[in-house]
């Protein structure tokens, strides 16, 4: 009888692969990489402040791709909002405090989340691909067509955050920017990491595999859906913010399809469904380009190109998918 | 020593022709100048920026200031892309020489900045002067919606309006406008004399002229007029008959003749390679590196963005594309703009035929924003 | 003498890593009726699926008519006379019912879909409906009738009686005992319903996670049912009408 | 009688082909019933016009006493009506076990959750593991459903309408694909089913339906054709000859 | 009236060369189920060797746009046999990600060889003139292309919907192993398939020069274009693309006649619009 107690159950039961340790140890290994980075190129700081802006970028895209199986190829409206709204604050109404920034960030993404939720997950499939185009190009029209708002096709410029904390400023060779980058991504990760393994994370991946089996269950997949983008929305949005604050301009191309393209594709490059996969990929992805676009400014495209050829045909996973399912085999053997 | 140059531009994606000529420019200046500068020798770096993306800009600079330790930074073709850049220039005591971004605001925003290129201010201006000496009271402005376009109309507008003449209409439309014939039509219907049109050079422009032929609207006796990014030298060859007799008014065109030009000419052509690829973005480079040479050469190759910039203040000299001079208030380079005609030579080729010139003008879009 | 239909030795299988089927041997002679029986998951789809070419095949040797079919691809295997009927009703959904049929006919005249019409009525008033607007029975008689169209030598059927009505049920046993009793085919059926599939069968083979335990004519399994309750699980067998 | 279900004149037509031609029928609290026909004559259409899948094109369904018309699927499970499906519909990629947890989550209404994981929720693990144990699939707890056999899929997705505790539970042809050994383990489900919930069963394996039914209703070509016990059933001549042919002889022969 | 006529007609105009450039998309889109972001990189080889034909090889304009096809079929014959056939019914993602890079090479190879600049393709006397209609002039080559559009829709329905080989192909997308069992020999129908697909990219590529002008960069600059058309006709469906592009290019032309300065917003407008209202496209299949 006693064996039936809920508690004895639960003990009763093997925990899965993964456990707390695990995800400590991401992070852990997210900030060893971050301060290695920091040491090996800080000469390259505003690179790599970049990179962590696309990095919440594509996160973003992996919450709604990668764990909802969402298509998108408009996530960069939410990235663009994210930017604006960070920008406009500081050059129009002078709020130039960066955490108040970052947090104008990310509610202007989540406000992008919501409006391209609402007309996304309208569409199936294909239809849903094209209903993410159609938004962030509406998007991007709109940030042009209002310039005195957004500067338009020259940018948005005279953002001048104001130290961080009062003490740190925003300096050339970027050292603020960046240790702001690493200490909001850190954050950021933790809490997706725990969203991933919630009850919301479990039904949207539910969602993923099945929508009609989970509307069978019972549960709205648009809601969840719907907060999902939300949720994504945020999160590309602080990206965004960090972006405006690290270069202090913000151009139409954060709003812009190819942008949107790119995350996709770093994604994918690094593997879908894995918050690891997400990061390994943009990394990858921008300091490949970074290195042969410097290497070679003239014929690059045909080596990325070949790039992403070779990772479809030796890494069908994605680097990071592909890495843990040997990983994974090997362990088992 | 080595003084370091950094170019940022787009060497590859849509716009690599421009960098291409950013890049014969700037070998056609080594090629004819030397490597060396007094005792320093000087060395480009290049990094590539494949379309508007100010983010990217800035991160090349820094990399470009802090990793390579450049004491120059040049190039930039796109507006928003030289904006990000220049509040790192204090800082960095690097002064900034801009081979082409043409809006005119940018000189405003660092007094290390320096344009050897244009406004379209400039070259929109004159236009309206020749509309209304041609004698044409109604205009319909037909332009591509974003920065450089709104520039153009505004500064057309303004000048033809202050002269007396109307503006039926102002058309702006998407940049990825790839069907013309609706707009042509429109032009039709808005009863104007003559119209004024701007699209960034590259595909679109060969269907605008396209269109304006086929539509009818040439054979209505319907003027084109333009700045002269629509007829391009390296557009000309797709662009054939459609262009022949196309007027435009522009800063540089590759037939212009002098002595400096036709040096200038054949050590580009040399530089790109392939001849009828050579346009206005290279004596934008050819003349920055003029510009730059003289700023190492009056720092003695020290690092010392004011004294740089200040040795170039009001500095003149026969540019390939004629007499030009740096306004040592603005920092923007006043010029000579040319009214041109596409023409067919004698071998069969295309070019801008240059047949009245505005002499020394400053830029105008600076007057009209104060 | 001529080649068995169907020869299989030494055949192991499996997904990825993981064996599901061990070292499995038997012969088909032309004309048999071979039920394959098992409990849940022995391995019984992964056989066929094994033959038909669906699932890679570690090591052993299967024989159609001869030839070694081993290094050959599934739509080889079709035209050397293997027929499948795999478990999970795998219709054609965007294909209406005629045009499911005119995929499995080979290189016949397009009028033998007449032949399924004729075994499944309820097909030919369906015929302009798409597959996946079929009910589930609907689709199961055009699994097995889309396969019988292309006239295997060796037919083999993972459960076609699943989802069907039981008149349907006696009338397709009926075809296949007929199919079979010309000597032209051969039939391996997998079938949940041991009484239907003893019923049909000459020759039982059952297997015990991925090897074969057993093999014997319907006769002796039911006269054996301390063999019918280790191996199958059910405890009474369910007595045969014949 | 009070009848916690029931449907009235449901008509469906595709094109011209009408599916379902003024059903109706009540179900009480407790009531084993099993909707038998031919192949095609409309059952699963029934169970999807049911549960919302299908638009009816007439009719009424009512859910103790509230009418459910309009409402979404997901609405209507919200409300207790339960179904499986004919063909699988799990998740790949999840096991048995996350399943599981996912149907009880949300029931509880706890799938809104952003942080904490089911492994932390003993109540929830004990009554996921309570239902593994009913179907037998304590085994494959911990495998990708992708991996595991059809039959144990068939199980799974009986646990899954069951952890969803409904008023009404749908099974559509629960047994297909299960082997002859395991239907013990679905009718000891079925038989441990709570005593008031009302269950509609389609399958087409007449030894299964016979033991759980108390009520037999057959439907050929859209339209009820026998509604009464199932010792009738095998009596009623229109019946025999649409569906049953010779497991009636066999049955009444035993 | 007059204008509306004059809309019309250029609305037809545009809509049909979209249609010509597109429908080889929704052929390997609906029927391959390959989203291949490369189908513009194939248009644009196809226009490049047009090019070269006419103008480097002299040759006369009929006989180009033969070779062009016949040539740029014969690029993507080993492109296919050792990339496309491994994404086959891989996940779509995969797919974007695969026909991207080959996009990006193709662009890089095609700036290599021809450079970054325009390349037009010459069209013969009696393309090149515009035609009366009676209430205005249009461009010959624009009926050119609405003729080549019915024609290709017409001959590529019946290829689909009536032979045999339509019929195996569908069968293998819908379901490989099982078209495969049945004696299919899928990689040879995905192969021809393929060809044909690749074939009216070229195709469209050559005869929508006019409007979509040879460069590098083509192959990306149009994809989203081709994308929006194929979807919301539906992919696979002929007749839903041919109303797309119909649609589309009524309220592209139209909002560009009226209120240029927002033509994109109503474009993208009606494309959400349309999506919302028939999420799997106008004519898609379920
Ligand atoms: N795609 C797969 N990947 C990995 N393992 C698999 C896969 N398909 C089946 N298996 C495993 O192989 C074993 C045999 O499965 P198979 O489907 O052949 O059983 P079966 O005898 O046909 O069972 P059933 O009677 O349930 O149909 C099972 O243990 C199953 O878990
Ligand atoms: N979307 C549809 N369009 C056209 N006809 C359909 C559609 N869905 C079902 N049908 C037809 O309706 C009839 C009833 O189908 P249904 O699936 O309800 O049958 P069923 O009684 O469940 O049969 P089975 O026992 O074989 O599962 C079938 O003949 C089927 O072909
Ligand atoms: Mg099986
Ligand atoms: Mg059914």
């Amino acid at each position: 009888m006693d064996a039936n107690h809920p508690a004895n159950v639960a003990a009763q039961i093997a925990r899965p692969r993964f456990s707390a340790s695990a995800d400590w140890i991401g992070l852990a290994a997210i900030f060893a990489s971050a301060v290695v980075g920091y040491l090996l190129f800080p000469n390259n700081l505003a690179l790599l402040t970049r990179v962590i802006g696309i990095v919440m970028l594509v996160l973003s895209v992996d919450l709604v791709t990668g764990f909802c199986g969402v298509a998108t190829l408009g996530h960069a409206a939410l990235f663009g909002a994210g930017a604006y709204a960070a920008g406009i604050a500081a050059a129009h109404f002078g709020i130039t405090d960066p955490i108040a920034m970052i947090a104008a960030g990310a509610a202007g993404g989540a406000v992008a989340g919501l409006i391209s939720g609402l007309v996304v997950l309208r569409g199936h499939g294909l239809g849903q691909l094209v209903l993410s185009i159609a938004i962030v190009n509406l998007f991007h029209e709109a940030a042009n067509k209002v310039a005195s708002w957004t500067g338009g096709s020259d940018g948005l410029t005279d953002i001048a955050p104001s130290p961080l904390f009062g003490v740190f400023a925003f300096d050339l060779w970027g050292r603020t920017a960046y240790v702001l980058g690493i200490a909001l991504l850190v954050i950021v990760f933790f809490l997706l990491q725990r969203l991933s393994r919630s009850p919301f994370g479990m039904l949207c991946r539910g969602i993923r595999q099945d929508p009609i089996r989970v509307a069978a269950m019972g549960a709205s997949v648009r809601k969840t859906l719907l907060k999902m983008y939300i949720i994504s929305g945020m999160v590309a949005g602080v990206g965004g913010g960090l972006n405006a604050i690290s270069t202090q301009v913000v151009g139409l191309d954060s709003l812009s399809f190819t942008l949107s393209a790119q995350a996709l594709v770093m994604l994918v490059l690094g593997g879908t469904g894995s918050l690891y996969g997400a990061i390994i990929g943009t990394v990858v992805f921008m300091l490949f380009e970074d290195f042969v676009s410097a290497a070679n400014p003239f014929h690059w495209l045909t080596i990325m190109g070949a790039l992403l050829v070779g990772v479809v045909l030796f890494a069908p996973r994605g680097i990071f998918g592909t890495a843990a399912q040997l990983f994974d085999r090997r362990r088992r053997r | 020593e080595t003084i370091k140059v950094g170019v940022v531009g787009p060497f590859s994606g849509p716009f690599a022709i421009q960098g291409k000529n950013f890049k014969a420019g700037i070998d056609a200046w080594m090629a004819l100048n030397g490597a060396k500068v007094g005792e320093n020798d000087v060395e480009i770096v290049y990094r590539d920026l494949p379309a508007a993306n100010p983010a990217q800009a800035k991160a090349l600079a820094q990399d470009l200031v802090v990793k390579e330790s450049v004491q120059y930074l040049a190039g930039f073709y796109f507006t928003p892309d030289a904006m990000a850049v220049t509040p790192l220039l204090e800082q960095a005591n690097v002064p900034m020489v801009i081979m082409n971004a043409a809006t005119s605001a940018i000189v405003t925003k660092s007094p290390l900045v320096v344009r050897t290129s244009f406004t379209l201010w400039q070259t929109s201006v004159p236009m309206a002067k020749v509309a209304t000496a041609r004698g044409i009271k109604k205009v319909i402005t037909v332009v591509s919606d974003y920065g450089p376009g709104v520039d153009a109309e505004t500064a057309f507008a303004t000048t033809f309006k202050a002269d007396g003449g109307e503006i039926v209409e102002s058309v702006r439309m998407p940049l990825s406008t790839t069907d013309f014939s609706p707009i042509m039509q429109r032009v039709k219907d808005s009863g104007a004399e003559a119209v004024f049109a701007f699209l960034p050079s590259g595909p679109t422009t060969l269907g605008f002229l396209k269109s304006y032929n086929e539509n009818g609207l040439k054979g209505a006796g319907i003027q084109f007029l333009a700045p002269g990014d629509l007829t391009q030298e390296s557009d000309l060859p797709a662009l054939g008959d459609t262009a022949l007799g196309v007027t435009t008014t522009f800063h540089y065109s590759v037939a212009h003749d002098s002595p400096e030009n036709k040096k200038f000419v054949e050590a580009a052509r040399a530089a790109i390679g392939n001849p009828a690829e050579l346009s206005f973005p290279s004596v934008g480079a050819y003349d920055g590196m003029r510009v730059i040479y003289k700023m190492i050469e009056a720092t003695g190759g020290k690092q010392d963005a004011a004294k740089a910039v200040d040795a170039v203040k009001g500095m003149a000299w026969e540019s390939p594309r004629g007499p030009v001079s740096i306004d040592p208030e603005s920092r923007h380079l006043t010029q000579n703009i040319y009214l041109r005609e596409v023409a067919k030579a004698a071998d069969g080729t295309y070019y801008n035929k240059e047949i009245q010139t505005f002499a020394n003008m400053a830029d105008p879009g600076l007057a009209a924003a104060k | 003498m001529t080649a068995a239909p169907l020869e299989i030795s030494g055949l192991t299988a499996g997904y990825g890593q993981t064996r599901v089927l061990e070292d499995v041997s038997f012969v088909a002679p032309a004309g048999a009726r071979l039920a394959v029986l098992g409990r849940n998951g022995v391995g019984k789809s992964t056989l066929l699926a094994t033959i038909a070419g669906q699932t890679r095949c570690h090591a052993g040797e299967i024989k159609l008519g001869g030839v070694d079919i081993v290094g050959r691809d599934s739509a080889s295997r079709a035209w050397l006379g293997l027929g499948y009927v795999p478990q999970e009703r795998d219709i054609f959904p965007s294909l209406t019912v005629e045009e499911n049929l005119l995929v499995g006919l080979k290189d016949r005249q397009r009028s033998a879909v007449e032949e399924a019409y004729a075994m499944f009525p309820r097909l030919k008033e369906r015929r302009r409906n798409r597959g996946n607007q079929l009910s589930g029975g609907e689709q199961q008689m055009l699994t097995t009738a889309r396969t019988i169209l292309g006239r295997p030598s060796v037919l083999m059927l993972d459960e076609p009686l699943e989802g069907l009505a039981p008149v349907i049920c006696d009338e397709l046993m009926a075809a296949l005992m007929r199919l079979a009793s010309g000597g032209e085919m051969t039939i391996l059926l997998v079938e949940q319903r041991i009484r239907a599939a003893l019923d049909f069968a000459d020759q039982v083979l059952i297997l015990e996670r991925g090897r074969i335990a057993w093999t014997g004519t319907p006769a002796a399994l039911h006269a054996s049912p301390q063999t019918v309750e280790r191996l199958l699980g059910v405890a009474a067998m369910p007595h045969s009408v014949a | 009688m009070s009848a916690v279900f029931e449907v009235e004149r449901l008509s469906k037509a595709f094109g011209g082909l009408a599916v379902t031609q003024a059903v109706s029928l009540a179900m009480a609290p407790g009531d084993r019933v099993a909707l038998i026909g031919p192949n095609g004559a409309g059952k699963t259409t029934f169970v999807n016009l049911v549960t919302g899948h299908l638009k009816p094109d007439s009719g009424v369904v009512r859910l103790a006493g509230e009418q459910l018309n309009g409402m979404n699927p997901m609405q209507r499970v919200q409300r207790g009506l339960v179904r499986s499906f004919q063909v699988t519909r799990l998740f790949p990629e999840m096991t048995p076990r996350e399943h599981l947890a996912l149907a009880v989550l949300q029931r509880q209404g706890r799938t809104g959750r952003l942080f904490g994981t089911f492994w932390s929720m003993p109540e929830v693990l004990e009554e996921i593991e309570v239902l593994l144990r009913t179907l037998g699939l304590e085994a494959a707890a911990d495998r990708k459903v992708a991996e595991i056999a059809y039959g144990q899929q068939r199980l799974l997705e009986i646990a899954l309408a069951l952890a969803l505790r409904p008023k009404v539970l749908l099974l559509d042809e629960p047994a297909a694909g299960v082997p002859q050994s395991e239907t013990p383990r679905i009718e000891s489900a079925l038989a441990g089913l709570p005593a008031d919930l009302a269950v509609l069963m389609i399958e087409h394996d007449m030894d299964l339906v016979f033991r759980f039914a108390k009520r037999v209703i057959v439907l050929a070509a859209g339209t009820i054709i026998f509604d009464g016990a199932p010792g009738d059933v095998t009596k009623d001549a229109r019946v025999r000859e649409a569906y049953l042919g010779s497991y009636a002889d066999d049955r009444s022969a035993a | 009236m007059q204008s509306v006529l004059s809309i019309a007609v250029d609305a037809l105009a545009y809509g049909m060369v979209l249609f010509v450039i597109s429908i080889g998309l929704s052929m390997t889109m609906g029927l391959m189920r390959v989203v291949n972001l490369a189908h513009g990189a194939f248009a644009m080889v196809g226009g490049y060797l047009a090019s070269y034909a006419v103008r480097d090889l002299g040759v006369g304009y009929v006989a180009a746009v033969v070779l062009a096809v016949a040539g740029t079929v014969v690029i993507a014959a080993p492109i296919e046999r050792l990339l496309y056939r491994r994404i086959y019914n891989k996940p779509e993602l995969i797919q974007v990600l695969m026909t991207i890079g080959i996009t990006f090479c193709v662009i890089g190879i095609a700036n290599y060889l021809f450079g970054p600049t325009l390349k037009t393709i010459p069209l013969p006397e009696m393309l090149s003139g515009p035609v009366d209609l009676g209430f205005r002039s249009i461009a010959a080559h624009k009926l050119f292309a609405i003729v080549c559009g019915l024609a290709v829709a017409a001959a590529l329905w019946y290829l689909v919907e009536r032979t045999p080989f339509g019929v195996k192909l569908r069968a293998s997308v819908d379901n490989a192993p099982m078209a495969a069992a049945l004696g299919v020999r899928t990689k040879s129908v995905y192969a021809a398939s393929f060809a044909i697909a690749v074939g009216l990219a070229a195709f469209g590529g050559i005869v929508g020069a006019e409007l979509l002008p040879i460069e590098p960069y083509y192959a990306l600059r149009y994809m989203v274009t081709f994308l929006v058309v194929v979807s919301v006709g539906g992919a696979g469906s002929i007749g839903g693309a041919l109303l797309a592009c119909l649609v589309l290019g009524a309220v592209d032309t139209t909002g560009r006649y009226l209120v240029p300065e927002y033509g994109e917003f109503f474009f993208y407008l009606a494309v959400i619009a349309i999506v919302c209202a028939f999420p799997r496209g106008l004519l898609g299949r379920a």
